[in-house]
């Protein structure tokens, strides 16, 4: 049993970089915007949809139907900000969440009308296929290529809002947005900007998880308890503290899955629970 | 006579910080006593080790003759210490008469009752608005505590303190915020309380201070500088110093 | 005594009699739709005992359906092993509820917003995992059928029109509410909206603000609980989706919808959530959640402040009762 | 809001309460039209729809009407509400669909209580027949469809399995049904392991079968996102390559989602009662019905001829009526139905009154560029097992 320990730390850590993949988007408007969007399993849909769409009917690269999926998604979100969800910024949380709802209910209805209601195919380029031997552990190659993202993303988001100016326009635009408009932030440009990244990741993280995860119209119910659960665990905010909370998630629940199948659904629900009593303010506090 | 509230080399850090050391501090019955001290002394740090906000890193704390270091918030309350804040804390939902009458309530220990009704303890609403009528609320008994006025709200914050019945009031600067010409009027109110409760308030402006304070405790990075009358604090040049010096140069 | 020292008194308004008269009313004017008003009725009293927890103490839960699910497969399970008589049924389910929610409050009531939904969203679907591992006594994914329920009073049989159903369901909601309605004029009610407000100057007056907390949760626990067992004696029927995930977002959704912090916002948002929801199928029964969705959407954006606010304003000017935000 | 309805129920209570034979029959479809399983209402009522475009809608003289009604997902209360609306209101005179178990349980009291003849179009759960007198099951059961499959495994030296099946109710009945008739035969369980309803990552799952080294994987999960996350993580673990071979009912190559599962469902064996790829001039006719009914691509699968032949059957029961509605003979009739139906010869059991048929042992390939599940071998006349069991044992 201990000599699989290598390749279930691997999935581990492989599924965990997809719960961040699918998580990141939510934790960058929920985080730095103080905006509980529950809508983001729809961008994330959106994403999907469109990478789907981009390699079947009309034959693109994998590699491009990202590009497409972010571009398509954050496009989305860029207009729905514009039109509605700027509206919402000083409303109650509780507001937030009907609203949200509500645009989820409807993508839902919307995807179900356009693609119909059964799961999408998804065609992965043959390089992505099949497993190889890694210091003697059989690793799958697209669990590989899915990790090998996630370094990339969350390091290159962890710079840009740590270390750039517009990072440190966020920042200050969601600690005090009236001084930071005192200091000519222009805070409704900086909530669009973050917005549209936000849906965009979300597009992305959809495109990239539909191949373990399938996809069809209810994509954005599904998944939401496991968006709000890597977000809430790891601390709205922290790029850093998501990309934990998403491994420990990830390592654990593959370990109990794997060592202790009888108590497999409970394992992830009752390590959320016992985290949050643990570090009630998330894994990390949000980035300051 | 026992003091009103001691206590005995309290401390409090935050990781390096020592934000409170080895405090040693005594509130006479009855007193109208100032602590003063320049910014980011640890006056407000105290205040919470004194209610039980903050438990202390060592040290004890007496209230008449009873240890209450490890006493929880509201114990503490229930013996008689109850305290008001720097930053208004209200409730913002609630109306005047509500907010007074909930804590009288909470003091009789019949707000966890599903027995009665509110609007028939007529008892506790007329003592309420007895209370309300001393600060002058009257005419804002009904409205929503969030529609006041920032002065009104700092009344409020008393009148809720007071609805206590404490034999300590800890106030946190209780005219922060208030046009000049309004926070004599909320000493005035403080002053006019009766003797049986003893005062403790931190305050910045010294004019109000040395107006209604009969002592005065200096803290300075977390340790008590002077104590003594105002007439002694006043002539004492280390005061000066450190915070009187600082205070003239600003003005 | 002045208009300014007024306090928000007990006595019933002429709009709440009125609403509730008209809740008998249904019985004759809709005798055909009387399956959904009873679970209309359910579903608010549910959504009341939420509004005990959320509007008035102001505690977010995503894991209310822990308690109703409890309260409908306790009345289930005991009408199912020859326990078929539904007042006791009832009593037991409340019980039980409130056991479960006392437990569990200590794990719920910690943290910030943000921790606690998601904490009693964990507990739920913890207990959803245990009912459906526990198919012996639960029926699992297929459900908890051969409930015998006995007849109301040894009297009056539960009928296909649901007339019983309905009058019964009406009178226990009934009750159950005066009950909340009682919480919430009553010293301990004053001091969860105290709690809401501030918890911080809570504790500054003396208040054990945890120790509220618990009882309220405790209570508002026996009430979902209530509600479950209502559930699964007119249904006949308990399915595992008693302690679903959607069950507990829906409820939210219906509270926000009609108003959180005013006790008829649960039967109001319950009665606009399902009644839409019904309709809206009967038209088109594949895409009817996008004009669901859109309702949200347009409460939340054209009535300030969601349907609450208007509310407000139209229960302000009926006097039905007053709400503060 | 509520007006319109009531209006009509008003209409409804001075209407005359017998039927003249100019109304039409009307039937009550409740089905999951929405939420995860809405492809369930979809394949349904299509198929359902495809046999009426091809036999057209008028049956002894009255028109054929299907009052459409969501049950929103796993949602007993609201399907039982439904049934009771449908049959106290809209005076239905069937009950039909009914994708979920618990859905067509909670129904159940309903039409005996109102005394509604209920056909059951998918609902495969063994007990849900025996909960009525007034139920017809026109679909399958699922140990009918797996235990066939144990005994074509034991007879083709296949001796070692592991199985891995949801952790639910039919999942329990599926694993039973196959360990039962898969030892009994001569074959041996070298693990076994259930998975979480929702379960987004099968890898852990499907290692663990890999590292107990058995000859064929027996696999039940629901069809749709659980049985692609099933497949994906199959391929990737290099299952095929290391000569491990996927048996199991026919749930994880449904038709409905094959083609979005592509190339790793190649080999697949599994056992059930409806191939799309069923060669018959009635499954010819069907598939070019439904095709014209839902203009999509999307193909039938084992719940539109499930939605098909309980239309048939309904049909079937009316003409022998002569269009006169009557509950108790209508019972009668169904439990003689007996027909060749686009997946084979059916009939029902007069004294369960389930479905007896063949059942089919499957391999996915591709024609034509099509994902297919090509029968070549088949079990005839298939009696649901747990109701056999129980006779022999009441004998």
């Amino acid at each position: 049993m201990l000599s699989a320990l290598p390749g279930v730390l691997f999935d581990g850590v492989a599924y965990g970089s997809l719960l961040f993949l699918i998580s990141i988007g939510l934790s960058v408007t929920l985080g730095l915007m103080n905006f509980i969007n529950l809508a983001h399993g729809a961008f994330a849909m959106v994403g999907g949809y469109a990478c789907v769409v981009a390699t079947l009917r009309y034959g693109l690269p994998f590699g491009v139907a990202l590009v497409v999926a972010f571009a398509v998604a954050a496009i989305a979100g860029g207009v729905l900000e514009r039109v509605l969800y700027r509206r919402l910024y000083g409303r109650s949380p509780l507001d937030q969440v009907l609203f949200t709802i509500g645009l989820t209910f409807m993508s839902i209805a919307a995807a179900t009308w356009v693609f119909g209601s059964g799961q999408q195919p998804v065609r992965l380029p043959d390089t992505l296929l099949g497993q190889t031997r890694i210091l003697g552990v059989d690793v799958g190659i697209y669990r590989l290529f899915l990790i090998a993202i996630v370094f990339a993303l969350a390091s290159g988001l962890a710079l840009l809002v740590t270390r750039t100016r517009f990072g440190a326009r966020i920042r200050a635009s969601v600690d005090d947005a009236r001084t930071a408009a005192g200091l000519g932030i222009d805070v409704e440009r900086v909530f669009s900007v973050t917005f549209t990244l936000g849906s965009g990741l979300a597009g992305l993280g959809g495109a990239l998880g539909i191949d373990v995860l399938g996809l069809d119209p209810t994509f954005p119910l599904k998944y939401m308890v496991y968006f709000l659960l890597v977000v809430v665990v790891g601390g709205a905010g922290t790029i850093v503290g998501t990309l934990c909370a998403a491994m420990v998630l990830g390592i654990f629940d593959v370990a109990g899955k794997y060592y202790v199948p009888w108590a497999g659904a409970f394992v992830i629900y009752a390590l959320m629970v016992a985290l949050l009593l643990l570090f009630p303010r998330g894994l990390l506090r949000r980035i300051r | 006579m026992t003091a009103a509230l001691r206590t005995q080399g309290l401390s409090r850090s935050f990781g390096a910080l020592k934000a409170v050391r080895e405090v040693s501090f005594t509130l006479e019955p009855g007193a109208r006593h100032a602590l003063i001290g320049p910014n980011g002394a640890g006056k407000t740090t105290f205040v919470n080790l004194l209610t039980g906000a903050l438990p202390p890193s060592s040290g004890a704390v007496y209230l008449g003759a009873d240890e209450i270091t490890g006493l929880a918030q509201h114990e503490r309350v229930k013996r008689g210490m109850t305290r008001t804040f720097q930053i208004t804390t209200l409730f913002p939902g609630l109306t005047v008469l509500e907010s007074v009458v909930l804590a009288i309530f909470e003091r009789k220990g019949i707000a966890a009752s599903l027995q009665t009704r509110v609007a028939n303890r007529t008892a506790e609403i007329h003592e309420a608005i007895h209370i309300i009528r001393e600060l002058r609320l009257e005419r804002d008994a009904g409205s929503v505590t969030r529609s006041l006025p920032y002065g009104k709200q700092r009344l409020v914050e008393i009148a809720v303190a007071l609805a206590t019945r404490p034999r300590i009031l800890l106030l946190d600067e209780p005219a922060a915020g208030i046009p000049a010409a309004e926070s004599g009027e909320v000493f005035g109110v403080i002053a006019a309380l009766p003797r049986e409760v003893s005062v403790l308030f931190i305050e910045h402006d010294m004019d109000l201070v040395f107006r209604f304070a009969e002592r005065i405790t200096v803290l300075a990075q977390g340790s008590i500088l002077a104590e003594g009358t105002p007439q002694e604090i006043g002539a004492d040049p280390r005061v000066r110093e450190v915070y009187l010096g600082d205070e003239a140069a600003r003005g | 005594m002045s208009v300014a020292f007024s306090l928000p008194d007990a006595r019933w308004r002429a709009a709440e009699i009125a609403f509730w008269i008209a809740t008998g009313l249904v019985f004759f004017v809709f005798p055909s739709h009387l399956v959904l008003a009873s679970q209309v009725l359910i579903t608010g009293l549910f959504a009341v005992s939420l509004d005990l927890v959320l509007g008035y103490a102001g505690i977010v839960s995503l894991g209310h359906a822990a308690m109703f699910g409890t309260g409908a497969y306790v009345a289930g399970i005991l009408a199912r092993n020859g326990w078929g008589e539904p007042l006791s049924g009832l009593f037991a389910a409340g019980l039980a509820a409130a056991a479960v929610a006392f437990v569990t409050s200590f794990l719920a009531l910690r943290g910030e917003d943000l921790t606690r939904l998601m904490v009693t969203l964990g507990i739920s679907l913890l207990l959803y995992e245990a009912a459906n591992q526990a198919g012996v006594w639960t029926g699992g994914v297929d459900g908890l059928s051969d409930m015998q329920v006995r007849d109301l009073f040894g009297v009056f049989p539960f009928d296909i029109r649901g007339r019983t159903a309905y009058l019964y369901t009406l009178a226990v909601v009934f009750l159950v509410f005066c009950a909340a309605r009682r919480v919430v004029h009553s010293p301990f009610g004053l001091s969860l909206r105290g709690i809401r407000e501030s918890p911080r100057r809570m504790a500054a007056i003396g208040s054990p603000v945890q120790r509220r907390l618990v009882v309220v949760y405790t209570l508002a626990g026996a009430m979902a609980g209530i509600a479950g067992a209502l559930l699964a004696q007119t249904t006949q029927f308990v399915g595992l989706e008693v302690l679903g995930f959607s069950r507990s977002a829906d409820l939210l959704i219906m509270l926000v919808l009609g108003g959180a912090g005013w006790l008829y916002g649960g039967l109001v948002g319950a009665a606009l959530f399902l009644v839409a929801q019904s309709l809206l199928s009967r038209l088109n029964p594949v895409y009817w959640e996008f004009w669901l969705g859109l309702l949200i959407v347009l409460v939340v954006l054209l009535a300030r402040g969601g349907i609450n606010g208007a509310l407000t304003r139209v229960s302000a000017r009926l006097g039905l009762a007053r709400r503060q935000a | 809001m509520k007006l319109a309805p009531a209006i009509a129920s008003l209409a409804v209570l001075f209407a005359a309460p017998a039927a003249f034979p100019a109304d039409p029959i009307k039937i009550g479809l409740i089905a999951e039209f929405s939420g995860p399983f809405a492809a369930y209402g979809r394949q349904i009522g299509t198929g359902m729809k495809a046999w009426l475009k091809e036999h057209g809608d008028t049956v002894a003289g009255r028109k054929i009407e299907i009052i459409e009604r969501d049950t929103t997902g796993p949602s007993p209360e609201v399907a039982k509400r439904l049934a009771q609306d449908l049959i106290t209101t809209d005076k239905v005179d069937f009950l039909a669909g009914f994708g979920l178990s618990p859905n067509a349980l909670a129904v159940a009291a309903v039409a005996t209580q109102g005394k509604t003849p209920m056909v059951i179009m998918n609902a495969a759960t063994s007990i849900i027949t025996t909960k009525s007198p007034y139920i017809v099951r026109l679909s399958m059961t699922l140990p009918q469809v797996t235990e066939p499959m144990a005994l074509w495994a034991a007879k083709n030296k296949i001796k070692k399995v592991y199985s891995i099946v949801s952790d639910f109710a039919p999942g329990i009945d599926a694993e039973s049904a196959f360990q039962k008739a898969f030892t009994a035969h001569g074959g041996e369980i070298v693990g076994s392991v259930r998975v979480p309803l929702k379960n987004p990552d099968f890898a852990p799952y499907v290692q663990r079968a890999k590292d107990a080294k058995p000859e064929a994987v027996f696999i039940f999960i629901p069809a749709g996102e659980q049985s692609v996350g099933f497949v994906k993580a199959f391929a990737e673990r290099g299952l095929r390559q290391a000569g491990i071979q996927v048996i199991g009912p026919g749930d994880v190559t449904d038709d409905d989602v094959l083609e979005a599962m592509g190339e790793p469902t190649l080999g697949m064996i599994t056992t059930h009662h409806y191939s799309f790829a069923h060669d018959s001039p009635q499954n010819e006719a069907f598939r070019k019905a439904y095709a014209s009914v839902s203009g999509a691509k999307q193909r039938p699968n084992f719940m539109a001829v499930g939605g098909y032949d309980g239309m048939a059957a309904i049909a079937a029961v009316v003409t022998k009526l002569g269009g006169k509605m009557d509950a108790e003979k209508a019972m009668e009739i169904f439990k003689t139905y007996k027909t060749e139906s686009p997946r084979g010869p059916i009939e029902i059991d007069p004294q369960t009154r389930d479905i007896v048929q063949s059942v089919y042992v499957r391999k996915v390939e591709k024609k034509g560029g099509q994902y297919l599940n090509v029968e070549f071998d088949r079990f005839p006349h298939v009696k649901d097992p747990v109701k056999e069991a129980t006779k022999e044992a009441a004998k």
